[in-house]
This record gives C-alpha cells, structure tokens and sequence, in this order.
C-alpha cells in the first residue's frame, strides 16, 4: 500500500510549494483571531514557501498578492484563510485562474464565520485557526488540477405561481423572448392582489393596473399558461430541468371555452350554493363558475364537488345545450401529467394570510361583525359581493370601526416576525372605511412602521382625515356590556400605552389585520425542488443580501413573498430580479458545474454493484461486458455516497478524495 | 572435535564444578526452543550439585486465550474461529466445534451430512497420520535414531525408501488435502460445519473422486505398514528402544469407542483404562467435566489434564495419579479393537508383539498411529461407497433456543472437548476447550525429565541426548510437525550447560543442515 | 498506507479540553454553522469541522480514522430526514450511523463521543446547542486513549 | 548447499501453523522451492538464540516470511532482529499481515484472559488460584516465561515491513506467485500486498447472480436458512465480506457454499475492512426510521467479530479502549 504524496518534513514532496495567505477582514477575524501568529505558525509547515497575512484577502490588491506571488515565487497550491468558502472561494479561485493555476489548487480555511465571530478566547480561536490551516496546507497537497463541465442552458423558464410576482416574472421573461411557463394552481392568475380594492399608498385601484398584466399574459405568445394546474416532480439539474405538471381537469376544454358564461347563466340551479372562494365565502357561486370577471383565464371551471352531473348522473345539462355547438364542456375530462424542460425556474408562490380563529380572544368566527382585513377588502371593492358598499351582516352601515393591527404579527404565540405590510394597508382600510361610511375608525397599533416611499405621508394623512390611533396590544374583543352605552356592541379592550390606561371602545365592526404567513404546503414545494426553507417557513435565499433571490441548487430562484412578507413594490422588484438572474444565465448559454463528481477506478471495481441502488440519480450502472460499474459523469451531482459506501474504495469523489479527507483529519489533530 | 575445544569445555566444566560446589550455585541446561500446538516448546533441565538432573521443566510458553475472546461471538462462527487453534489439526476443532452446535441447538443432522462429516474427518486424519508417520517419526526410525544425524531426515527417508515412494507419500497426501477442500472448502480451516449439518452437498462426481483416493489410500497405507514392518520390527534394536523402560510410563489412557467399545475417531463414548488395562471408566462425552480436571503450573502456560476422582499427585505415574495420556497408544488401549477388517488384524498384531494390553511404552505410539491409519483409510473406502453419500438432504434447521453445548472427536493427538455457553441469541458467554495435546502435556513432561535423568550427567551430554530427548515428546506427535518435514534436515537444538549467572560452561549445537559442533 | 504513523495528543497536563472533529454536510449543517457566525452566537471552540458535500460521503473509516488519531469525540451534522440535497444521502448516513455506534459501544468508546445531528441551513442554534453539549458530555468522560499505555509494551510480570 | 542460492528463512509468532502447512501444500512444487533456494531457518524448527540471529551479517538473509502476530516482548524483539538481518521482510498470512483471528482478543485484555483460561474455566481445579508467572521461583530454580501484552500487533506495528502476502492462510496460489515475484526479482513497490487488488466479487462464481439493487431487510444467519449453492450469498442475506475482501483465493469459502469472513484483508486503496464492508453493508439495509433500521441491522449480532474477523488489530482502532484508562478529574 504505497504512501501517497504527503508533506514529509521540510522538503516540499513532489515540488509541491504552498503559498498560505491569511485574512484580517478588518477587524472581523483578527479581533478574535491572531492572524500574524496563525500566518507565522503556516510558514512553518512542510511545504508551505510563503505565507502571509492582509487586511482584506477578497480585495483586488489582496487577490494580486496571491497572483503575483504564484508568478513570483512558483506556487502551486494556495490555502487561503479568510471567511466561509461558500462566500468567497469562488473569487480566490479566479484569483488563481487569472495567475495561470488551476482555480482547484486551492482551499480555502473558514475562520470568520466559523472561528473568530464564533469564539471570543483569542488563544483557543487562534488555535482553532492554526489547526484548521495545518489540515488545509496537509490536504492541499493532494489536490489535483481539475476542470468544470459546461453544460448547456435550456432557455425555456418556468415560473410557479400567478400572483404579481409570477406574472412580473413571466412578462419580463417573455419580453425578452424567452419561453416561459407559467404555473398557477388556482383556475386563474391574479393571486391575491385581484382581491385587492385600491394599493397603498397612491389608492389607485388594484384591478386597474393589474388586469392589463393578467391579460397580457393570458395572450402572450411567449407564455404558455397553465392554471388549475401544480408541479410534482422536478428532475434534472441548473440548464436542463425535467418538469412534471399535473393538470387539474376543469372539466371545460380551454380551446372552446370563450368565457361568455351563458353555461353559467344556464346552470340548473338558479341561485349559487357554494361558498364563492375568490370572495372568501362572503358570497355564494354555482357549479360552473368564473371566479372573478377580470379572471385570465376567461374560462369557466366546473367543481364536481357540487356539480349534480357529478354526484348524481342525472342533471338535465342545461350548461351543455346553453354552450350549444361550442360543446367546450367535457364531463369526461381526466387529470394529466405534462412533461416539460426549462433550464430555470422562479419560484413566486406567495404567501397566505393568517388564520384569525388562532386568536379566540378577538372573536373572529364567534362575532358576526368581526372580519379579517382580506375579507374587508373584498367588502369594499366594487367587484366585491356587496358591489363596494360596506355593510355588517344585519345589512346595516357601521357607526364605528376598529382595525386591529399584528393579528398574528409579532406575537410570541403565533408569529414572531413582523409581517411588514399591515400597517400601510391597514391604514388604507382605515381611510377607505371613513371615505365609504363616514364611520369613526379607530387603529389599534403596537409600532406604526411606514417605511416606504409615500408611506409615511400616507399616515399623516390619515391623522388629518381624523382616524383614531391607539397605540397598544388589543386585549380582547368581546360584546359583554359593561354600560348601556355598550349595548348591542363589540367592545376592544386596549392598553393606551401612550395615554396609561385601558380603554373600553365600542365599535360595529372589527377589522383584524391579519399577518403573512408562509403557504400551508411551503414544504412540500421546496422538497419538490430542493430548496430550504428559514425556521419560520419561508424559502431560503442564497445570501440574505448578496443573493436574495437565489437558492442553493443552482438555476432556482425565488421571488416575491414566498421569501418572506413583501408588499406589491418589493414583489414586482423582487420578481425583476429573479427575472434577471435567470436571463443571466440562459444568455451565458452555458452553465460551469463543480466538477466534484464520482470517479471509478476500473481495475479496482470488483462489480459487486454496492454502489448502484446509492445513486439516487441513476448515474451509475453496471457495465455486463466488462463486469464493472460505470458512472455518468453528466447525471452525478457529487454527493459522495457511492464513495463512502464502496466497499473496495474503487470510487473517489473530486475534490474530496478518501485521502484528501483523511489529511485534513489527520491535520486537523495532528500536533505540531 | 578439535583438542583444544574438548579441552576448553573441560576446564570450563571443572571451574564450574568447583564454583558449584563451594556457593551451591546450581546450573543448568535449556533445550529451547522446540515447539508444539500453540508455537514453540521449552525444556529447562536443572542440575544439582553433583551435576545430575534434578528437575527438568518441559514448558510451553505461549497463549492466544481462545476460551477469552471467542466469548460475545456467534456461536456458529466457532468451528471457522476455533480451527485457528491450529493449523496442522484445525478439521479437528472445526468438527469438534460444529458437534457442540449440534448439541448446543439439540439438533440431529441427517445421515447424509453425519457419513460426509466423518469421511471428511477420516480423510483429514489419513493425511495427519501420515505426515507424522514419514516427516516426523520417520527419521527416528527408517534411518535410525543413531544414524549420523545429516542423515536423519526427510531426506534420509527418501534416500531409504527412494525418491518416488517419496513423491508417492506427497502425492497421496495432496490428494487427500484436496478432498478436504472439496467439500469442506479449504484443507486449513475448513468451513463445512453447521449445526445440524454441513452446508455443501456431495455430487456423484465428488463421490467417485473419493472412492478412487480411498481406495489408493487403503494400498499406500498397506505399503507403510509393510515399510514399517521390515524396516522397524525386523530391527531388534528398534523394537528393545520400544520396550526400554527410559520411554516407559504406566498412566490411563483415554479415547473415543463405539458401541462396542471399538476405536472411532468421529463419535461415540469416552472411554478410560487404568494402567493395569481394566476399564476404569466410560462416559458420554458430555459428562467429560465429572472425569477431566486441569492443572495449573507457574511455569507453563499450558494446563495439565488429569483424572479428577484420582485427582492431581504431581508428575508421578501409577494407579495413584490421575495423568493420562491420549492419542493413537490410548486409542487402541482403550479399545477392543478396530471396525474395519485389515485394522482389526494390525490391532491384533500390535498387541501380541508388545506384549498385551495396556502398552505402556510411549515410541508404540509410532506403530499405533499407522493401525489408526489404516482404520482411516478404510473407513473413507465404506463411507465413500455409501449411495446415501450424495443424498441432498444434509441439513436440519436449528428451531430450539441455544443454551449450552459440548462437541467432543478424537483429534490426531488425542481426545478433543469443546464446550460451550451461549445467550438466547446463540453468542457465547463462556467456552471451555480441552485440545489433545493438553491431556498428554504431564505425561510430555514426564517423558522429558525421565530422559534428561536418564541420559544427562552433568555438562557431559552426548549427541545421542538430544534426539533421544526429542523422541520423547515427538513420539506424542505434539503437533510441531508441519514445518520440520520440508526442509533438508531434522530437528535441531541446542543444548547450553550454563551458570546461573547464565555465563556458557558448555555448548553443544546442531544446526539445521544436521551438522554437530561443540563450541 | 494501513501503517500510518498515529500524531497522538501528548495527555495534556492541563485541564482537559477535549478535541472534537465534525463533518458538516455543505447544504444544511456547514451553512448554519456559518449563520451562527453571521448571528454571532458563541460557542466552544473544541471542534473542527470538515466540510462535505453531503453527509452520506462521511466514510465509516473517517470516523475511525479521527477517533485513531487522538479525537475525543466525532459529530456528523446532515440534513433532516427528506430534506436531503441529493434526495437520499442522509437515510444512507443515518444507517450506517446506527452500526458503526453499535461498533463503537463493542470497542469500548461511549456513546456520547459520537453523534449524528439534522441541522437544517436556518437552524444556528442548534450547531452551537449541539456543539456546547457535546463537548460538556465528552469533558465528563476525559480523554480517548486508545493507544494502550506505553508499559503495556515492556513485560510486566503477570 | 551452493551460496549463489538466495537465503530464504520463515519465522513464526502467534500464529497456529496454518502458514507453515499452506507452504507444506504446495506439495510437489515444494521440492522446486527447496532447490531454488537456501532455507536458513525455519521457524519452528531451528534454535533461533538471539546470539546465534546476531550473528549473521545484517541484511544477509534475501527473505524472511513471518507468519503470526506480536504478543509477546520476545516475538516483539525477534520481530526486530529479523528485520534488520533481512533483506525483505515479509508479512505473511492474516496474523501478521492484519492480527488474525487472534487478534480478536484485542477486545480484551490480559488479565480478563488468564482469569478465563486458569480461573473461570469449568475443568480447571485451581483452589491456590496460581497463574503462569513470567519468571518463576521453585526451589531455586528459577524459571521464565516471556511475558504476554495486552494487545495483539501486528508485524507492520513493531518493524517496518517491505511486503504482505494475505489469507488465512495464504491460499496457495497467492503463495506460488508471491514467491515467483520475490525470486524473480521483479520487486513491485514497497508496501504491496502481493496478491491481486481488487476485491473477491471479481472472481466469485456467483457474481452473476447478484441483483444490481440490493436491499437487505433481514441478515441471516448460516444456521437460519437451507444456502442455495449457486445464488450470491449476499443475495440470500447472509453477510459475505467477499466485496470489502482482496480476491486471490478463487473464493474457497464461497465454493464450499459459506460466505467469505475477509481473510485476505482489504483492497489498496481501503484503510480500514471493516469499516468499509460496513458502510457497504449498511447503506444497504431498509428502512428510514430509527427502530426499523436497528431491526435489520440488529440481525447482525456481533458487528467486530464479523467485520474484523482477521483485522482489529490492523484496523484503525486496534484494540478495545482499556478499562483502565481514566479521564484525569
């Protein structure tokens, strides 16, 4: 079993020669850390010719310390120790590329992020630092020129959800004359800004500038929109992903369907029964219905739940004759699977609103008269089920309102975070409330947060119109009367904090504002495409601000409030941005890999075929003729698992090779 | 021998005596190394003041501690595990070993897989047998125990009986060999054994295999004994070196007898004679812990069986102590006689020339070893025959709960007990194991000091000591064998007469090409 | 290659501060170790992290490896169950994970030296939760030492 | 003899003599070997006194082939003398080249084993509870016996060691060829293990018939079930080391239908068998929850016995830790 170059004492094996550079990052590491005593210990190790210490490695003069020095003194195998890898690795190895070195003669020693903002003995992290630089030096050694695969970018991009964020996403896209698909789960596009009546802070109406998007996607040559519809698997990798879309039947075929709704109008029972979702159950729809007229789709949709034709069989199928020779509608329709290839994908799937029965003590479900701001909006907007006219549920106008704001927003018991957009819409609630009934209404804040262009104006407005502002948690919401002047009312009980004391108000109607929360299956879907999600819910940037719209697998990004609570501005800007990124990448026309794939030693192989069920991309397979497993490097993502499971050692993983791994354990407790 | 050498060692030998003589230091001889089961074997003689041997220690200064770490392993791993014990017997161990799971699952295995187990073992002890017989007793006698030593070895042999029945006596034992390996995988550590069977079927083809060696192997052992006959028996003076009382002891003796009580090297009971030959006692092999007792001695690693209801009386013989001795002489003193036809007359034989039951005489066992063979050989010939032989059905499927087990064969060298413990889950707690060569280990060391008494005096110790010596134990076959016999010459040793202070007074050596120097 | 010569630790005179080595999966563990970083949450400075694709290259032999070379203790940060970056790779670690333990109890090392934690990216607490009580439960055990003691190499009388 | 014949000599430690008779079993060739060349020792049968090994010039023997493990101070000190009087020093056969079988008593130590083998053991009648003494006084005389350590090494753990030749014991024909490539002269580099580098699924006869997606729900036991003599064993749940295992032996075990234990060590680029066969093992077993996956791997009962059958004391942890070591309060 003979020794593989390894750093005998004093000489550089193998001409190896090691330059080790060391990062203060200003006062970052070398607050904590002794980076001239860590780069003085490194010039000490086998094989190590130069070794440095700088303010700022990442720097350009930092980076042509290193090139030059490469030049100058023959190097050819870097260590670099400065912040995590996954941040700067990628410059030190252009660094290195520029010097004519292969940019994988490198590694790079994490001690910021892992050692000096982690540790606060100076001692024990430059210790730490200096362990970690010896394993790095020891395995540098070992490390062997290596190439990235390119790999082609297919242009085609799919964008899944079609609120504002996917459709900002999709248009820009196809602007630039890039296929895009577009997936919406719902039977239409519009998400929840179409529920909107007026946006903050400029009030102009959500439906006047948003259906002209909707339609516009609707009629894109570019776009092929897919609503009713949802993603189920994602295979592949950055360039050339493998989509499977299910597409729900909405028992209307598309192509026929030309939304005038005489089906609708035809339908056998007169009156709708079911509650109508897009109006959040404040009316009621048919069987076959439009969710809402501006829907993109125009198409009807038929709901077999409440469909007689469905339960019984028997239905005169007035809808039919009334679609008369379009016959658009089809009873039979089953739900298929579309298989489609994209080289990206944006993730807009948006956020829901939060569930106000969480908090009993505000009584939502339990008082007729209190309401969630998104039911508030569907009340006041024109096309809503009251036509726009602010009614309680005995019909009668509202004396008094009181919005109440972080309902599951800022609450140990429900949500921690923040939900960012309450305040603003809830003053635009508050205004068009007092506009539409003249009614008092009355605010019910913790912190007022306007931050936004216009947005803090906006408040000062209001506190001219004359809203009410209490500055305090709601307590409570009850209709107990504790004087007759309470009577037949529902009275919020606060702590002014301003003015010291907790007021009794009582109003007509409550308005719960209630905070954004991440989607119900927000799991599920980052599993489907391999992303994570924070501890809240919410998927996982890259970088929180250096890659805000990235993710971890390469090609997928994620825009709008699926990241995290945006408002409209910060959705369409984010959905730009996801845009961005991805026509970044599809007008490289290729893609460079990490080129850490498995390798097979071919005499080694034994083909006792351990390795093929571990691949859970089917990239290794056993060769009959020759009796031996073979990889396809294409399909590797380079996991390792086939390496570390062979149980002859025939597989190595580049870039992290058994005896790569063994040096930097062996040099990380070694003693020097 | 130069003069002055001779001179030298005399001078030497009287400052010695004087020294000894005035401050009681007492010196000594150390025969070291010669080996045995477990690595190599040690004698320590000691001289008293008027340089007669006053105790001589025969030690084995090795141990491995099986019965330790086989303990928390798979009780079915034992047969492969303990047939490590040694490598020149481990079909021994291995069958000792899978009979003990027999027992250990209380299983019965098929007729198939007993008759494959026992031509297996036969075969094994055939190709044992003889390697002792032509390798290691050979020298003794072919060529001669005073013949010049340069000549009393393998090649000795060779020239004695010529170079193709020397090739004869290689081939037949590698046949025999790659029968075992046949069906029990590897000739050294066999791996056939289960519980309740052996895991690999004989075909008609592995039968036929082994009806033509077994029937090859009953001529060639007619040839030895025929060898042995003209070259032993017609020698007087080799059969007076038999009879002479210096390699003499009156123990029991202890082997394995069918039914009727005839020898049987697989299974059967455990019989004991005294040394006036009555039966003194006849057991079940696992009853073996009411009969067999281990000693402990300081100086030696290796523990010593004896007799318990006798009981331990130190290295004396007689009725009055419990050492006995094991291997192919107890076997056939043990016995009635043999099952097979031409064995039982060489049993007959045997014992009209020596003179009756018991033998007592240690170098019959040379002769007692080729009856043996010869049963063997014939044994493999019925076996080899049976139609049931290539039956499939060769195991039975363990269903009891393991708990305990003993496993017991006559090994080449002698009566072989293992016996284990095991949890639920069939992994043993505790392992007790008796090898053959443990239960002739007193008798070994009594042999040894009766020969260093009887042939040493002093610093004055002639060649002939030290094959004399050696024949002692040899003839006990402690299981040295597999290396002396390929290479030109016989055992060499090293006899050093020293001061306590360990300065050299005398040192007589032969070396391995057989030579013999005084220095 | 097998006959590789062991650096083993001197036995520090000192309070023993035991030494503790962590391959950190580089989607999840890797990336909240460094969030712990970012957040400037503080913990004890007795591990070293190796960082791997995935933990499902963590080879059994790493582990033995480190405990050979004079490691009190090995921790494996992975990915939680179904969260795996490569789809399986954590199911592969956690079972061999589960033998390898049960190895180790045989050879006489204490659970508490090694440990297999799901650390998801988002999750900083719980790198530096887990690190902080690892290293607490292996300074209550002391040192490995598995080299037996040098005497054991000169005869001692039995 | 002629001295132009190179000097061969074997040597034997702890070990069984399962080595000395697989060179016994080249049988006919045996004669070629002794012609070919001069046998200077022979373990077990010349007088090897440190003085006499001394006294040969260093480095005059060609090859020494020692077989058997270090216990014991002395097989440690000969070890060392023979290294340096030889040219090459072989390890040869499992014992040396990785602990062997013996070996496995690393999982204790010494004291635990003479209290079993004097003490604990059924047969031995031991009333004064005496144990072997390394140097022992009786009347006088005092007589020795070499010390045994706790813990069982392996050659390359003592001396410096130029080749290793595995098995249990060495198959045959791994003998024929490593013998061939050291007379011959054609050295490969230091370190090999001469014999083929690639594990025994190679040359298995059943290698056909394993299934290229394995996975394991139950290990069985030989005893459990009726082996199929012609269906890869692994297949049939029983735990075969064959892909962690050198090849060489032409899958002696295997041909007598049980599965391979791993006696020839592992393959060049593997540091340590057991490990690795567990690995493979383990990452094929079923089951995503914890309990499941103990059920199916608890069908392995004993882990180091099965995994390092022939190499914990070459393996990474050696031995067991010892009870004795405490953490310093």
């Amino acid at each position: 079993m003979p020794e593989t170059g390894r750093p005998t004492n004093g000489s550089n094996a193998g001409g190896v020669r090691v330059g080790v550079y060391v990062c203060h990052c200003g006062t970052n590491i070398a607050g904590t850390v002794d980076v001239r005593a860590v780069s003085e210990y490194a010039a000490g190790l086998p094989g190590v010719v130069v070794s440095r210490d700088y303010k700022y490695m990442c720097s350009d003069p930092g980076q042509a310390l290193i090139q030059h020095d490469i030049q100058e003194l023959a190097l050819n195998r870097i260590v670099v120790a400065s912040c995590s890898p996954l941040l700067h690795e990628p410059t030190f190895r252009r660094a290195l590329d520029r010097a004519g070195l292969n940019p994988f003669l490198l590694q790079v020693v994490n001690i910021r992020e892992q050692v000096s903002w982690v540790h606060l003995d100076k001692q024990a992290a430059t210790a730490k630092a200096n362990d970690l630089v010896r394993a790095a030096v020891r395995r540098v050694f070992l490390h062997k020129p290596l190439q990235r695969r390119r790999v082609p970018i297919n242009p085609n991009v799919l964008v899944v959800g079609g609120g504002i964020t996917g459709i900002h996403a999709a248009l820009t896209l196809a602007e630039a004359g890039k296929h895009v698909y577009l997936v919406e789960r719902e039977p239409t596009i519009g998400g929840h800004m179409a529920m909107f009546d007026k946006t903050f802070p400029t009030l102009d109406c959500a439906a006047c500038i948003l259906t002209p998007k909707m339609t516009a996607v609707g009629s894109h040559p570019g776009i092929t929109l897919w609503t009713y519809s949802e993603v189920v698997k994602v295979a592949g990798y950055v360039g050339n992903y493998r989509v499977q879309v299910k597409r729900k039947p909405r028992y209307i075929i598309e192509d026929l369907c030309l939304g005038c709704q005489e089906c609708v109008t035809a339908c056998v029972y007169k009156e709708g029964k079911t509650p109508d979702e897009f109006n959040l159950g404040l009316s009621k729809r048919k069987p076959v219905y439009l969710p809402f007229p501006q829907a993109v789709p125009q198409k009807v949709v038929i709901d077999p739940e409440t469909c007689i034709e469905f339960k019984s069989k028997k239905c005169k199928k007035t809808c039919v004759e009334a679609c008369g020779d379009r016959q658009a509608i089809d009873f039979t329709q089953k739900e298929t699977l579309e298989e489609i290839e994209v080289g990206t994908i944006i993730l807009a799937t948006g956020f829901k609103t939060f569930d106000a029965g969480r908090n009993p003590y505000y009584g939502y479900g339990r008082y007729p008269n209190v309401y969630t701001s998104l039911e508030v909006e569907r009340l006041i907007n024109a096309a809503g089920p009251t036509g726009g006219e602010l009614l309680l549920r005995d019909g009668k106008r509202p004396q008094a309102v009181g919005i109440v704001h972080c309902v599951g927003s800022r609450d140990a018991n429900t949500n921690r975070w923040c939900s960012k957009v309450c305040c603003m819409y809830s003053l635009k609630l508050a205004h068009l409330i007092k506009e539409r009934t003249g009614a008092e209404v009355y605010n019910f804040y913790i912190d007022m947060r306007t931050p936004g262009k216009g947005y803090e104006e906006f408040y000062d407005r209001l506190l001219d119109e004359g809203v009410h502002f209490v500055r305090g948690r709601v307590a409570e919401v009850t209709d107990w009367a504790a004087h007759p002047s309470e009577k037949g009312k529902l009275v919020i009980r606060a702590e002014d904090t301003l003015a010291a004391f907790v007021r009794r108000i009582p109003v007509d109607m409550v308005v719960l504002s209630v905070g954004l929360e991440p989607q119900l299956d927000a799991q599920a879907v980052r599993r489907i495409f391999n992303i994570s999600c924070s501890s809240e819910g919410w998927f996982l940037e890259r970088h929180p601000k250096l890659a805000p719209v990235r993710t971890f697998t390469e090609g997928v990004y994620i825009a709008g409030a699926c990241q995290g609570p945006k408002d409209i501005p910060d959705s369409v800007a984010h959905a730009g941005a996801a845009a961005a990124e991805a026509l970044a990448l599809i007008d490289a026309q290729f893609v460079e890999l990490e080129p850490y794939t498995a390798f097979i030693f071919e005499d080694a192989c034994s083909g006792c075929k351990s390795c093929i069920p571990l691949c859970p991309y089917q990239a290794i397979s056993f060769a009959e003729e020759k009796k031996k497993a073979t990889i396809n490097e294409v399909l590797c993502k380079g996991c390792g698992t086939c390496v570390a499971g062979c149980p002859s050692s025939s597989i190595q993983q580049n870039f992290f090779e058994d005896e790569e791994i063994f040096e930097e354990i062996e040099g990380v407790l070694a003693y020097a | 021998m130069p003069e002055e050498k001779e001179q030298a060692l005399h001078q030497a030998w009287q400052e010695g005596a004087a020294r000894a003589n005035a401050g009681y230091v007492r010196r000594r001889i150390t025969i070291d190394p010669i080996t045995r089961l477990e690595g190599h074997g040690k004698i320590d003689i000691f001289l008293d003041e008027a340089g007669q041997v006053e105790r001589a220690y025969f030690q084995v200064p090795e141990l491995r501690g099986f019965e330790k770490f086989v303990q928390g392993r798979p009780a079915e791993d034992m047969p492969q595990i303990t047939s490590r014990i040694c490598g020149v017997c481990p079909t021994a161990h291995h069958m000792a070993a899978t009979k003990a799971l027999d027992n250990l699952y209380r299983v019965d295995p098929p007729p198939t897989a007993k008759k494959i187990r026992e031509l297996v073992y036969n075969t094994f002890m055939a190709e044992d047998h003889a390697l002792h017989f032509y390798f290691l007793g050979g020298p003794d006698f072919v060529v001669g125990p005073d013949a010049p030593p340069a000549e009393r070895n393998v090649l000795g042999v060779i020239g004695k009986i010529g170079i193709e029945t020397a090739r004869r006596v290689i081939a037949m034992r590698r046949r025999w060999r790659e029968l075992i390996a046949l069906v029990a995988g590897k000739a050294v550590h066999p791996v056939f054994g289960l519980p309740g069977g052996v895991a690999k079927r004989v075909t008609p083809e592995m039968q036929k295999q082994f009806q033509e060696v077994a029937a090859e192997g009953v001529e060639f052992t007619k040839f030895t004994l025929h060898l042995f006959e003209d070259v032993v028996l017609k020698n007087t003076d080799y059969v007076s070196l038999i009879l002479s009382d210096l390699y003499t002891h009156r123990t029991y003796y202890m082997g394995m007898v069918d039914d009727r009580n005839r020898v049987n090297l697989y299974d059967g009971w455990v019989r004991v004679v005294a040394p006036d030959g009555k039966e003194w006692k006849k057991f079940r092999p696992d009853q073996y812990l009411e009969t067999i007792a281990e000693h402990v001695e300081p100086w030696s690693y290796v523990k010593f069986c004896y007799l318990k209801q006798v009981g331990w009386k130190g290295f004396t013989e007689g009725p009055e102590s419990g050492i006995y001795s094991v291997a192919p002489l107890a076997r056939l003193n043990v016995s009635n006689g043999m099952s097979t036809t031409l064995a039982q007359k060489a049993y007959e034989k045997f014992f009209s020339v020596l003179g009756g039951k018991p033998v007592h005489h240690t170098l019959a066992n040379h002769w007692a070893r080729l009856v043996e063979l010869l049963y063997a050989t014939e044994r493999m010939k019925e076996l080899a025959a049976d139609p049931q032989l290539t039956d499939p059905t060769i195991r039975v499927l363990p269903t009891e709960k393991p708990r305990e087990g003993i496993g017991v064969v006559e090994a080449p060298r002698g009566t072989l007990v293992h016996h284990y413990q095991t949890d639920e889950n069939g992994l043993i707690q505790k392992a007790n194991l008796i090898v053959a060569t443990q239960n002739n280990a007193a008798r070994m060391a009594m042999s040894v000091e009766k020969v260093a008494k009887g042939l040493i005096s002093g610093a004055d110790v002639p060649e002939g000591v030290l094959n004399r010596v050696e024949m002692a134990f040899r003839a006990y076959d402690p299981c040295h064998g597999c290396a002396t016999h390929s290479l030109p010459g016989s055992m060499p040793l090293l006899v050093r007469v020293r001061s306590q202070s360990g300065q050299t007074l005398a040192l007589l050596r032969r070396d391995f090409d057989g030579s013999v120097h005084r220095e | 290659m097998r006959n590789r010569q062991l650096t083993r630790a001197p036995q520090p005179q000192a309070a023993f501060e035991p030494r503790i080595v962590a391959f950190f999966c580089n989607w999840c563990t890797y990336l909240a170790a460094d969030l712990t970083g970012t957040s400037r949450m503080k913990y004890a400075p007795n591990v070293r992290v190796i960082r791997l694709m995935c933990s499902g290259r963590v080879d059994p032999q790493f582990v033995l490896d480190a405990f050979a070379q004079g490691a009190d203790g090995v921790l494996i940060g992975g990915c939680h169950p179904g969260d795996c970056h490569y789809q399986e790779g954590n199911y592969r670690t956690l079972r061999r994970y589960h033998l390898l333990r049960r190895l180790l109890r045989q050879m006489g090392i204490e659970e508490e030296r090694f440990r297999l934690e799901w650390i998801s990216a988002a999750e900083a607490d719980r790198v530096r939760n887990a690190i902080n009580d690892m290293v607490e439960r292996v300074r209550a055990l002391g040192p490995l030492q598995l080299e037996p003691k040098r005497e054991d190499r000169e005869e001692v009388a039995v | 003899m002629t001295p132009a014949k190179p000097k061969l000599a074997f040597y034997w430690c702890s070990s069984c003599g399962g080595c000395e008779e697989t060179v016994v079993d080249l049988a006919e060739a045996i004669l070629d070997v002794v012609a070919a060349v001069e046998i200077v020792f022979w373990p077990v049968a010349l007088d090897f006194k440190r003085n006499d090994v001394e006294a040969m010039p260093d480095g005059s023997i060609m090859a020494t082939f020692l077989n058997g493990a270090i216990r014991t101070a002395e097989q440690e000190d000969m070890a060392r003398l023979l290294r340096r009087k030889s040219g090459l020093l072989v390890a040869f056969g499992s014992c040396s080249h990785l602990g062997g079988i013996p070996g496995l008593a690393n999982l204790f130590d010494r004291e635990s084993i003479l209290h079993a083998v004097y003490l604990e053991s059924p047969s031995t009648v031991n009333p004064e509870s005496v144990l072997p003494l390394t140097c022992h006084h009786d009347k006088g005389h005092t007589v020795e016996l070499p010390a045994f350590h706790n813990t069982v090494r392996t050659l390359d753990q003592i001396v410096d060691v130029d080749y290793y030749v595995p098995g249990c014991p060495p198959p045959p024909r791994i003998l024929r060829t490593a013998l061939q490539t050291l007379l011959e002269g054609h050295l490969p580099p230091k370190g090999t293990v001469l014999a083929p580098d690639c594990a025994l699924c190679d040359e298995c006869p059943r290698q056909d018939t394993k299934p290229e997606t394995l996975s394991i729900a139950e290990f069985k036991r030989p005893q459990e079930l009726l082996i199929d003599e012609k269906t890869c064993l692994l297949a049939q749940g029983l735990t075969c080391i064959g892909p962690a295992t050198r090849a060489g032996c032409e899958a002696l075990c295997i041909q007598g239908n049980m599965p391979c234990t791993g006696c020839c060590g592992p393959t060049s680029r593997v540091q340590d068998q057991g490990a690795k066969i567990l690995s493979c093992l383990a990452s094929l077993v079923e089951g995503k929850e914890d309990a499941e996956i103990d059920r199916v791997l608890n069908t392995i009962p004993d882990p180091v016995g099965t995994f390092y059958r022939y190499g914990l004391p070459g393996s990474f942890l050696r031995r067991k830790k010892l009870n004795e070591v405490q953490a310093p309060k």
